[in-house]
Order: C-alpha cells, then structure tokens, then sequence
C-alpha cells in the first residue's frame, strides 16, 4: 500500500518498481498461436496503452494477466509472467487472489443482474468482508471515486440493468476499484459509450496516475494519447500477434522507430 | 491484501466440482447400467437358444414346443412403421415448420405453436385408441384386417409430427434471426431466402430433428400394440398386419417367464442397439440435437 | 398371528417383509403365513374381479392390505408355487402337473365367439372355425356369408383365453392364421367391431356387455348352445373355464377367510358386474 | 413460381396437422365430456374404473411423479452445471457424457419399462411400487432435464461470467448467486417439460408401478398412473370407455396447463435475459 501513496513525479530519476513483466509470453488456441514472444516491462502506477489492428492480440495479452485465458477452452499459455515479482501462470498460485488483485473492464459494460448496491456488496462479501458498515463505506467511496455517487444515491436498491450505458460501465469500474486492485486492466472499456461519458471515463483514468496500474486496450489512437504514458504497438506478423514496440506515448508518437508503428499512427496501416 | 477469516473459498470450488462431477458420471453411466442390465437379462436366452436363432427360426412362437424365437419379423416391421412415418411426417413437419416462421401470421404462429406443443404432451395411449376407435375401422371398409403396417404409419406420424415441428422450428427459428435481415437487404425472395440460405443453414439442426424424431417413432409402444395388428410375421404390404419389437415386448412381458421373458429382453437389446447406431449416424452428420 | 400384523399396523410392518415377497424372479422360499398383508397375482381376467372383492374385503376388516397384479394365469401358478404370491390367480382349470396347487372357483367365464353385428352368419361348426383360424377358409363366402373376407383375430401368445381356445379346436398356435393379435378382451371386441369381416374370440361376459351396450358384435353359439352368462351358469356351454383362486396347500389364516369371502354370495353382485358368471 | 409453391406447401402443412389435432382433440372431447364432473375428479374408483372416479389414480400419479422429479432434478441439474461449467477441463469425459446422455433420450420407453422391472422391481426387491416406477421415471426424465437445464446455463451472457470471473468470485457464489438465478425459468421449464413427458408414459409404468388402483399408503405400494389407467380403461374393462375418455381428457387438460406455464416461465425468461 505504500507504494500507492508514493506521490507520482515526473521526472524519471528514481526508477519505479516493476509491476508487470513478461517474458516470451505465447498464448495458443487450440495449439495455434494467437500472440507470440510477447517481452513487456509495466511500471507501476502507469498507465500502458495497447494499440494495433484488431486480432493481433491485444485482448489475449490482457486475458493473460489475470487469467482469464482458464475460462477458455482449449487456450494454453507459455512464457512467463510475473506481477510485482510473483509469477501468475503457475498452476499452483491463488488464481482468486490473482484476480483480487487485477481489476477487469470489459468492452461490454457487464453488471450482474442485481441491484446496484449488491453488484459491489457481492464481491466485497466474498472478499470476506463481514462487517456491513465497512462494505457500506467501501461501496460509497468506490461509487464516489467514479463519479457516480450522486446519480444512484437514492436508487441503491434498483437494477443495475436499469442505468445508461455510460452508467454502467462507470458501475463495473466502481465494482472493480471496490476490490481495491493494483492493477486495472481495460479491454477497450469506452467503444460502445457516446463522446460524453468517453470523456468522464478519460477522467478517471487521468486520477489514477499513480494510483493503479492501468493497461488500456484502444483502437482509439486518440484516447491512447490522451491517457497513457506509455504504448504498446501489437501487430500480426506471421499469422500471429506480436509485440512491435513499445515506449513512452510522447515519443512513440512523435517518432515511431519501427516502420509498422509509423504507418499505423499516421492511419496509413492497420 | 490479507484474505481475512473466511473458509477457503477454493476447498468450496473444489467441492463442488467433485459433487457435480459425480453427479455427472452417474447420470452417463445411466445408460450404460440399462443396457448392461438389459444385457444381462437376455443372456438365458442368447446362451439357449444363441444369437442365430433369433433370426432364422420359422417364426415367433417363444411357448410352442419346439419353441421359435425370430425376432426378425418385428425388426422390419419396426423399421418399416418408423420409416414410413418420417416419409410422411418429415416433410409435413418442415412445412408446418416454415409455415410457422415465414408465412403464418404472428397470432396464428402462436395458436399452433401452442396446438403443437399439446400434440407433443398427448399420451400415446391416446393416439391409439382415436388409431383402434376410428382409423382402423376406416381403413378395414377399405382393405381388411384395417390393422396393418399402414394404420400404424399413420398413427405414428401423427404422433412424431408436434417432435418434428417444434425441433425444426427451434433449428429454423435460430438461424432466421441472423440471416433475416442480411437475406431481405439483399433482396431476397421469401422462397429464395428459404431454400438458398435459412435451410442450408439450419441443417444440422434439422438434421437433429429428423433423428430425434426418428428415435421417438422407434420406440413408440402403446399406439403400436393397438393399431398395428400384432401378427408376428414379416409383413408382405402396406395392409398387411405386423408386429413392432416395442409390441412384442408390451404385448407379452406380463405373461412371459423364463426363456420367454429373457428373449423379449433380447427384443429391447435390438431396440437399444438401433438407438445407439442413430445417435452414432447423428453425431457423424454433425447433427445438433434439440430436445424439443 | 394375523391379528397382530394387523394391529401393528403399516408402520411397524418392516420393508423387508414387503420387499421378499415382491421378489418376482421365483426366488421366494415360500411357507410364507398370512399377515396384514396379501399379494395376489396371475389372470388379467380374474384380476379386476378380485380387486373389487378385495376392496371390499378391505373396508370390512380395516388394516388388511390386499395387493392384485396382473401378470397372466402362468404367473398366478408359478407365484403361488413359489410363495411369491400368497393367492394365484388362474383363469382356468388346473392341469394335471398342476395337482401342487389347490383351486378355489371364485367365478364361472366363457368363450365366446364373436363376429361383426352385419354378419348374417348365424352359426359356424367346429370344423368350420377350425378352417377359418388355419386360413383354409379366407371368406366368408365359403361359410354362407357375403362376399368378403375374413380377418381372423387371435389372442397374443400366453394368455389363458388362448390356451383353452387352442385346446378346445385341438388346434397349435404355430397353425393359426392370425390377421390381427390382441391383447386384452377389449382391445378383441373393438377390434371385431370395427371390421364387418372379422371373427375373433373373448370372455363372454364381456361380450355380453359389449353386444347389449349398442358395441356391433355379436356372439356366435357353439355346438348349437347360445353364448351367453345363463348357459354357461346352467353348465351347457361347452367352451368355459372356471376362474380360480389358487394356493400351495388348503389356505389358512387370512388367505383362507378372504378366499371364503370371495366365493361367498356377498360378492355376487361384483361378480354380476363385472359379466362373469357367479358360482350356485 | 417457387415462392408460390412454397407457401402452398406451408399453409397446407399447417392446415393439415390443425385437421388433425381438430379430430383427434374433437374426438377425446366429445367422447370424454360426458364422463367428465367434479365428483370425477374428486372420488375414488369403483367396479373396475367404470364408476367413480380418478381422485386416487391423480394423488398416485403425483407420488410417481414427485419421486421421478425429486431423483432427477439434483442429478440433473448437477450433471448440467458440470457439463456447464466444469466439462471443458475433461473434454473426454464431457464427451462421454454427452453421448451417454443423447443415447439415452432415445432409449424407448418400453426398454425402460424393462429396465425398471428387472432392476427396480425384481433386483432391488422394490416390487411393482410408486418408487420403481417413480426411479424409472427419473431414468427417462433425467436427458430432458440436463439438456433444458445446460441450455438454460449456456444461454446466460458470457459477460456475466467473465465479469464475475474478473471480481474474483468463486464457483459456487457465481453458481449460486448469479447463473442459477439467471437460468432458474430454463431450469422450471425443463422440470415441467420432463414432467409433461412423464405424465404421458404408459409403456415404462406398466411394469414398474403397476396396477393397483386404491389410495397409495406408501411409495412401497403399487399405484395405477393416470396413462396406465386409461389404457386398462380402453382395453381391459368391459364398459369403460366413457371414463377412460373422460381420464384422457383430464390428461390432456394437465398437459395443456403444463405447457401454458411453461410459456409463461419462457417469456419471463426471454424479458429479464434481454
């Protein structure tokens, strides 16, 4: 925890801990690869943005660091990959923890069929929160943090199925900051969402320098700029995704090393 | 990131999959027990009388002296009633299928849909008594004994009809809502749209349809006793009175002790059998079963 | 014994005790006294008869629990010799390899021969019938009738019905020339009804029933001697069979107080009832 | 040319199966009606089914009912969450199952009237009773019930899965709490789909339940279902047509209820998953 009080600076003298390394990470379908040699280094408290062209992999990689890739049939991963130095594709790890410790967000804002406050109450009760008013106080500063304290106040207890689009997913992130996670990870949460509630989500991300680890999947060239401080450029190549570059959002914009990158930013490719 | 008290919640997950595990295990092995027990209760008689017998005896006299055991007559009339009965209610039951999905109106889909769906629940014994009341009669005035291969068609595919309609109406349904669209924008005739695309699409499902309809016609008993005349000898036409192994078995186990009992057990092994080998061809089509 | 049984009631009554006697597969070391309890199985002809008796029986000695199966009369000998059953039900005399058993006549039934209403048949011979069951005689031209022809129904393998009818014509099953094979007497009836060429054979009283109750049948007499429940009463009709209750030994104890009963004239009425004939 | 074809061939299909439900539902109507009364329903039989009623076949039936529905509903319903939720880690074993489970919703009834009689009735020593026909049942209802109910849990969105997968929440309270909810109306329907089916057999009761026709005391006891009675009715008792009719029309009356709440459980279902 108190890493995450650490005020963030932006010089970059002392070098902040690790908190997402990959090595070689390989991700097959059915013994077919979908990513390949994926080598990554995420710092803590950044915020990452994945870009490239849809299917080479960017999902697949974010799958992989909370495990999500069990629930796949017939998916294997190789290579390794390990979060504030602990290896997560172990069989053996805590694959609950795991998933305690990193936050989802999908592309299609999922809240359970329940009410609002049980879609957070639920979680924080497996988390093994017994005491109610602690889950209260969790469950309004998670709402507050994302702005949605004041909209659902006084309707708690309607279906969560009930809110607008921009709503929920404000929602499913609340359900995953309750939790409070190290690493935030987003699978193109804004796609489905108008520019408005794209902006508060923008917001958000904007506070959480620092706060989280945040891995951001985007086709939205724009929004990679706005929000990240670093970028991740996947390409397939070679009927598989891969890794192609990777490095500080400024720079990588300004002057992309690799020709794929420079083709891609400038909408030439992709 | 302390885990406070709580019992671990893997041990819980762990539970629950050996439970619904076994529960799984057993609700397969179900099958297995009953053909193993069938099995085993028609072994006197496969060992007596031997696997041979039982298609080449003179006929079906399980209490003659000496005794006749030839299933075969039952056999084909089983696969005779069946196949007739998909001659008739396949076609039927596609084009009240497609009737359901493209023309009928929405209120009228839904009155026979409901219609449909009461025929499914009907109770054989009901089909064979409107078959031994009223159809049978009929088809007496017409070519006596009225009883015969044909009354047990129609009977029959009238019974498997409402299976038919609702599992290809499930396989149509399904692939109409994805293609519909797309199909009308490309300007599609209703037809066109029908048998180019919706069709070819919903195969595997109809295909289903067809097997499990198949499957209910094979083992149909009680309308079968009633309707089909019951003469064990192998049917030479339409008019002719036969015998299904479902029949036999009905008709006789009450009475049937020793090597009699053990060769009507014979008669539902074969039964068992011919279910496993359609499964088999269903799977090898890739057909997809709906349980309508 | 039985007084007990029957006042220690259904609650103490063991399940084993109830599942050794159901164990039909002829495993029973019988010896089996009479309790609360009795199981009678055998004829489908006789059953309903003693399920009714039974019925009674029961609402006049509250506790007694009689249980009927069907099962065919070959069952009702084997279940009674065994001890599976404490009563067989047998829907005929008893053979001479049968003298193990001691038979009870509850109830007097015939054969009757029955043809479709429009049949201006009147009467057929032995030999005729004989004929007509081997498929010598296809029409009912050959017999006198009109020109039409004739669907033979036969009863299914195993039934007493058939037994006594084969025995009677002195003819095998393996000869008969069966166009329709039934089960049960009604399934025979509906059967003759609803096909003007067909001839077939079931217990008289329920043709009797049926042929009275506007069903188009009609009964045929045999050897010149009307069909009927009165001619088989008065012992002139030549194709009947007695229905039996049958035991191992004279019955005792609960077995032999309801055999009395069912042969006594306070069942009359439901034997009546049901068309068969009942005893003097 | 072929559009008007087609729809000829559909409104003459259609036409045809409402002739022949009109003449068979016409004819189970008009024969059974007169039989028909409250006093029917609610009073035992007497003098072999011709007079009285159903009032103890029905409280049989319902026992055999309960016995098949309570066996295979927990079997069911746990094979389904494995097939679900737990069977892609043993694709061979899921497999396995599946097939089992196929082969044995074509099973014909009467192999199971077999089954039950000799293994219930005579291996078991359970005799012809409410709970040999009651597990035989179960046998026959069991596919139907895995493969509405697996239906149901594979219809849940994907989303909610990941979602809960994500929170971090374990098997059972994602079980529990959100896909049981989520395919309850999928799992009512199955029950009383298995249920109508169940209702509906005659061939695998007959030898497994029995005969008897009195007021069931324990599911020891033989008891006469409500298809079997019928089908005595028609073919064994002189005279009892009228209330057999009158029997097959309260059958078909419950089948229509059946399917009539099923509809109405559907499209609750259909509402609340969009």
């Amino acid at each position: 925890m108190s890493i995450h009080s650490l005020p963030t600076t932006t010089c970059a003298e002392p070098v902040p801990q690790t908190a997402l390394q990959a090595l070689d990470l390989t991700v097959r379908y059915r013994g077919r690869a979908a990513l390949r040699g994926v080598n990554l280094t995420v710092a803590d408290g950044s915020v990452t943005a994945l870009i490239g062209p849809s299917g080479c992999g960017k999902t697949s990689f974010l799958n992989c660091i909370n495990r999500m890739t069990d629930l796949i049939a017939g998916c294997e991963v190789s290579g390794t990959l390990s979060l504030f130095g602990e290896d997560v594709l172990t069989d053996g790890s805590n694959l609950l923890a795991l998933r305690r410790r990193v936050g989802m967000i999908f592309q299609r804002a999922n809240p359970f069929p329940l009410s609002i406050r049980r879609n957070l109450d639920l979680p924080l009760r497996e988390y093994g929160i017994r005491s109610a008013s602690e889950r209260a106080g969790r469950l309004e500063q998670a709402l507050r943090d994302v702005g949605l304290w004041r909209e659902v106040i006084d309707r708690l207890d309607d279906p969560a199925l009930a809110l607008s689009g921009g709503q929920r997913q404000r929602l499913c992130i609340a359900r995953a900051i309750a939790l409070e996670p190290q690493v935030l990870l987003m699978d193109e949460p804004c796609s489905g969402l108008d520019p408005h509630a794209t902006a508060a989500i923008e917001d958000l991300i904007h506070g959480w320098h620092g706060r989280y680890t945040v891995l951001i999947v985007t086709h939205n060239l724009a929004q990679a700029r706005r929000v990240s401080d670093h970028t991740a450029v996947f390409w397939l190549q070679d009927g598989a995704g891969t890794l192609v570059e990777h490095g500080p959002t400024g720079a990588l914009f300004a002057a992309p090393r690799h020709p794929v990158t420079a083709d891609y930013v400038a909408g030439r490719a992709g | 990131m302390s885990t406070p008290g709580r019992s671990s919640p893997p041990d819980g997950d762990a539970a629950l999959r050996a439970v619904t595990g076994l529960a799984a295990r057993l609700s397969g092995t179900v099958v297995v027990g009953i053909a193993l027990f069938v099995l085993w209760q028609a072994w006197p008689a496969l060992q007596a009388v031997g696997p041979l017998r039982f298609v080449t005896d003179a006929g079906w006299h399980p209490l003659a002296q000496p005794a006749q055991f030839n299933l075969l007559p039952m056999l084909v009339a089983s696969v005779a009633v069946t196949l007739g009965a998909m001659l008739l209610a396949g076609p039927l039951g596609l084009f009240t299928a497609i009737f359901m999905t493209d023309y009928a109106p929405p209120a009228l889909a839904r009155l026979l849909r409901g219609v449909v769906e009461l025929l499914a629940g009907v109770p054989s014994v009901v089909y064979g008594l409107w078959g031994l009341v009223t159809l049978v009669p009929l088809l007496a005035a017409w070519q006596p004994p009225g009883a015969s291969l044909l009354a047990g068609i129609l009977v029959l595919a009238l019974m498997i009809l409402p299976t038919m309609v609702l599992a290809s109406h499930a396989a149509i349904a399904g692939v109409a809502a994805e293609h519909r669209l797309t199909v009308a924008a490309l300007g599609f005739s209703c037809a066109g749209s029908l048998w180019g695309v919706l069709l070819p699409a919903a195969r595997a499902g109809l295909c289903g349809a067809l097997l499990l309809s198949t499957t209910r016609a094979l083992g149909e008993t009680m309308a079968m006793l009633m309707v089909t005349g019951n003469v064990a000898r192998m049917p030479d036409s339409l008019f002719a009175p036969a015998r299904t192994l479902t029949a036999n078995i009905a008709l006789e186990l009450a009475y049937a002790m020793d090597r009699h009992r053990a060769a009507l057990f014979v008669g539902g092994l074969l039964l068992t059998a011919l279910v496993l080998a359609l499964v088999r061809l269903a799977r090898g089509l890739g057909c997809a079963w709906r349980h309508a | 014994m039985g007084s007990d049984a029957v006042s220690g009631g259904r609650r103490a009554r063991p399940v084993i005790a109830m599942l050794l006697p159901l164990l039909l597969a002829g495993c029973g070391d019988g010896g089996k006294a009479a309790t609360g309890k009795l199981m009678l199985t055998g004829s489908s002809t006789v059953a309903p008869l003693a399920l009714e008796i039974a019925k009674r029986y029961e609402a006049d000695h509250p506790g007694v629990r009689i249980d009927v199966q069907t099962g065919g009369s070959s069952r009702g000998i084997t279940d009674a010799r065994s001890g599976v059953a404490d009563i067989g039900m047998v829907s005929r005399a008893l053979k001479p390899d049968e003298s193990d058993l001691v038979a009870h006549a509850i109830a007097h039934d015939g054969i009757a021969i029955i043809v479709h209403a429009s049949n201006p048949v009147t009467e057929l011979s032995a030999d005729q019938i004989r004929a007509i069951y081997r498929g010598q005689i296809a029409t009912w031209q050959a017999v006198g009738g009109p020109k039409r022809p004739i669907t033979v129904v036969n009863k299914a393998e195993g039934r007493s019905t058939l037994e006594l009818f084969l025995q009677h014509f002195g003819l095998a099953n393996t000869q008969i020339h069966a166009s329709v094979v039934i089960g049960d007497n009604e399934q025979g009836i509906k059967t003759v009804a609803g096909n003007p060429g067909a001839i077939g054979y079931v217990s008289v009283g329920a043709a009797e029933y049926a042929a009275t109750h506007e069903v188009a049948i009609r009964l045929l007499p045999l050897d010149g001697i009307p069909a009927s429940t009165v001619t088989v009463k008065d012992g002139r009709f030549p194709l009947s069979r007695p229905l039996n209750l049958v035991t191992r030994g004279q019955p005792q104890g609960l077995a032999g107080d309801f055999i009395a009963y069912a042969r006594s004239a306070a069942v009359h009425d439901r034997v009546r009832s049901l068309y068969f004939v009942p005893l003097d | 040319m072929r559009d008007r074809l087609s729809a000829v061939a559909a409104w003459g299909a259609a036409g045809m199966v409402l002739a022949a439900f009109a003449w068979l539902i016409g004819d189970v109507l008009w024969r059974g009606l007169p039989g028909l009364s409250w006093q029917f329903l609610v009073s035992a039989p007497a003098d072999a089914g011709r007079a009285g009623g159903i009032a103890s076949i029905l409280l049989a039936t319902v026992w055999i009912l309960a016995i098949a529905i309570g066996t295979a509903l927990p079997l069911g319903l746990a094979t389904a969450v494995w097939l679900a939720e737990f069977g892609h880690r043993q694709p061979r074993l899921q497999g396995h199952v599946n097939h089992a489970l196929d082969v044995l919703a074509g099973v014909p009834s009467i192999v199971f009237g077999l089954f039950g009689n000799a293994f219930f009735a005579v291996t078991l020593g359970l005799g012809f009773s409410i709970l040999s026909g009651g597990l035989t049942l179960a046998c026959m209802a069991l596919p139907i019930l895995v493969r509405v109910t697996g239906a149901g849990l594979q219809a849940v969105p994907a989303e909610l899965r990941q979602g809960a997968a994500a929170c971090g929440l374990t098997q059972w309270t994602t079980l529990s709490r959100l896909l049981l909810p989520a395919a309850l109306p999928a799992l009512l329907a199955g029950t009383l789909l298995g249920i109508g089916r169940a209702l509906a057999e005659t061939a695998a009761l007959i030898f497994t339940s029995g005969y008897v026709d009195r007021y069931p005391g324990s599911v020891f006891d033989s008891a006469r279902a409500l298809s079997v009675h019928i089908y005595d009715l028609a073919m064994n008792v002189p005279g009892g047509e009228r209330n057999g009719y009158a029997s097959a029309l309260v059958l078909v009356a419950l089948i229509l209820c059946i399917n009539l709440a099923t509809h109405a459980l559907a499209r609750g279902w259909q509402r609340s998953m969009s």
